[in-house]
């Protein structure tokens, strides 16, 4: 079982690129796929640890959450970085906003419906986040194979962001409405008349013009 | 090859003419299934998109337009698109009426010259802003082709231990809306997902529904209407039960003929026989 | 001028993991404030030159853009991480990517400036698109009845695109000088089919009509 080196060093490349740029931890399952299958799991964590051992040195290091992999800081150079910019806020990432905007818009929603919509899984910690932040609650199951969960918002939701309800929530505006067209698009009978109207018009200035400068 | 010459071209002369007169320039014979059409009219973004083609296509100088031949094959589209009883956007008739006074313009004996200065080509406009769209057009579509975050690359990014940080993000309308309108471009490409401000309220009563179901296991049907409820609200409200059994969250049931409906959570039909 | 090869290791441990961390590309503002001043401007240069060198070999590569420094992967590692998580980016329609050169390129823009050269009326929500994106922003008010907004590009277009300011866009094509050479652009990829179709047979009844017309 054993692996060419220079295979190793680009699987470690891929997998050290896969948890920087992932927005939610990595675990074992997805780094199977990544590789297609190709290798074992015993193989794969053997370059997990690799790895660790490359990034013990720095100040950021590679850690297992419950979730799964991922790079986080050590907290004596975090503690530098916030000396630097002690109130910087916060932010969710764009899964966790998106999976809320879904909810908030779309509820009842179950994770299924969350996926087809992003075009990607949703890791079961981004639902977890807005469950613990008590904004997004299970009202129900759907009535289908596996009875998936169906998620909506909450009151403590529209509590934090200071509305009434769900129908003050900003419009939606559907990218297939053209609220600017509605009002350009009469129907076309009417439109005719318009342009009839300019081709009078112009037909009349025309007809001016010619015989004004005849008459010169 | 001079304007004047192409305007003996018969076609053209219905729509000069069409006072009183239905517009009779489009061949009878002449049949494109409206939705072809359809896509053919979402093909272009305007009417200088579709000017531009024609232009390109037929190989027409754009710093020398033969204007009527031009008018020609633009009207003819323009007619087609009636034919097909499609909505035209407003501009395409305009430029319509923009093509026909360029080509009446040039018809016209030049205006005896008041000064020195070149006579100006009643063109000039239209040729300035069809190459200010092409030129536009061109750099639209390499910003496409350009490396994209989130596409051809991400960003790295590190976490923050999260024992270190107690504040809690916060979130303001604008920020979800921000978040949908990303959400929206994404549908767009995958399917067209009608999303209106309509369906919000009906998904804001089934949510509704579905809490009160589950504080009590079932609901009279008659139940989830509220007495202060308004017509319109009765009817959303009615169209969120629909909905909601439609996709399998709520079950319906009902002991006996003309006995009282019974709305339970999807799941066991709550048994009402006694 | 010589700095501790310790010193320059602690340092540069320091920077690596505060870009890293960062949601923001971090300029050198911000870097010698991390170090309290402590380091001239040249010296923190070389640091990231250091830096940038040891990423080389890796997935994820250290560049600069127009509002900082940030780590980011590489083209042919990102397609692999593509393929096993196919998320699929929010493709823009030609009236979003349209107004978008338009306002880059000729910004300061209104609504009606997009609108008159793109020929149609520009929906609210194509520019919202670009706002939400962080692409594009207000910039001011033109002082004409009205007050329209006028919009601009962001820093974080820039960042986007992987440039650093906006004389490193494509240069726009003078059509003028050589009209001729530039090739017959089809509308839409998609639906070509449809569309040369049409064309076809209204040229072909274009044609007949003129030769009967002709003939009598």
């Amino acid at each position: 079982m054993n692996v060419d080196e220079e295979v190793s060093r680009e699987a470690k490349k891929l997998i050290e690129a896969t948890i920087l740029v992932a927005e939610e931890p990595i675990n074992m399952a997805y780094l199977k796929k990544l590789f297609t299958g190709q290798f074992e799991q015993k193989q794969i964590l053997e370059w997990l640890q690799e790895l660790q051992a490359s990034w013990q040195e720095r100040g950021v290091e590679l850690v297992e959450v419950a979730s799964g992999w991922r790079f986080q800081t050590k907290a004596d150079v975090q503690d530098k970085i916030n000396a630097v910019n002690p109130e910087k806020p916060p932010k969710y990432s764009r899964a966790v906003m998106e999976t809320l905007a879904i909810i908030a818009y779309r509820q009842p929603v179950t994770r299924g419906d969350i996926e087809e919509i992003r075009g990607v899984a949703v890791a079961s910690n981004v639902i977890r986040t807005l469950e613990a932040r008590g904004w997004v609650e299970v009202l129900g199951y759907r009535e289908v194979p596996g009875k998936p969960a169906l998620y909506g918002t909450t009151k403590q939701f529209l509590d934090d962001l200071n509305i009434n309800g769900l129908s003050e929530l900003p419009p939606l505006m559907d990218l297939q409405d053209n609220p600017n067209e509605v009002a350009l698009t009469l129907p076309l009978e009417e439109n005719t008349d318009i342009v009839l109207d300019i081709i009078d018009t112009v037909d009349t200035t025309i007809n001016d013009t010619i015989s004004s400068s005849k008459a010169t | 090859m001079s304007d004047a010459e192409i305007l003996e071209v018969p076609i053209t002369q219905p729509i000069a003419k069409v006072k009183g007169e239905p517009i009779a320039s489009l061949p009878t014979d002449l049949y494109i299934p409206p939705e072809a059409l359809e896509v053919f009219l979402e093909s272009f973004e305007g009417p200088l998109d579709l000017l531009l083609y024609l232009i390109r296509k037929n190989s027409l100088d754009i710093l020398d337009i033969p204007m009527a031949e031009l008018t020609r094959q633009y009207m003819t589209y323009v007619e087609a698109m009636r034919h097909g009883r499609l909505e035209l956007a407003a501009e395409y008739l305009v430029m319509a009426a923009v093509l026909i006074e360029i080509k009446s313009r040039m018809l016209l004996p030049a205006p005896p010259a008041a000064n020195e200065e070149e006579e100006i080509d009643p063109r000039a406009a239209l040729m300035r802003r069809l190459l200010e769209y092409e030129r536009i057009k061109m750099a639209a579509h390499e910003l496409e082709e350009m490396p994209r975050e989130g596409r051809e690359f991400k960003r790295a990014h590190a976490w923050v231990d999260e024992t270190l940080v107690e504040r809690l993000p916060d979130v303001t309308l604008r920020d979800l809306q921000d978040a949908w309108v990303l959400v929206l471009s994404r549908i767009k490409m995958n399917k067209h997902h009608r999303i209106s401000r309509e369906q919000l309220s009906v998904r804001e009563y089934m949510a509704k529904i579905l809490k009160r179901l589950n504080e009590h296991k079932y609901v009279a049907f008659m139940d989830l209407f509220d007495e202060g409820m308004t017509v319109s609200i009765a009817v959303v409200n009615f169209i969120a039960i629909l909905e909601l059994v439609k996709e399998r969250m709520v079950n319906v049931s009902q002991s006996e003929a003309y006995a009282p409906l019974y709305v339970s959570l999807g799941g066991e039909p709550v048994e009402l026989t006694t």
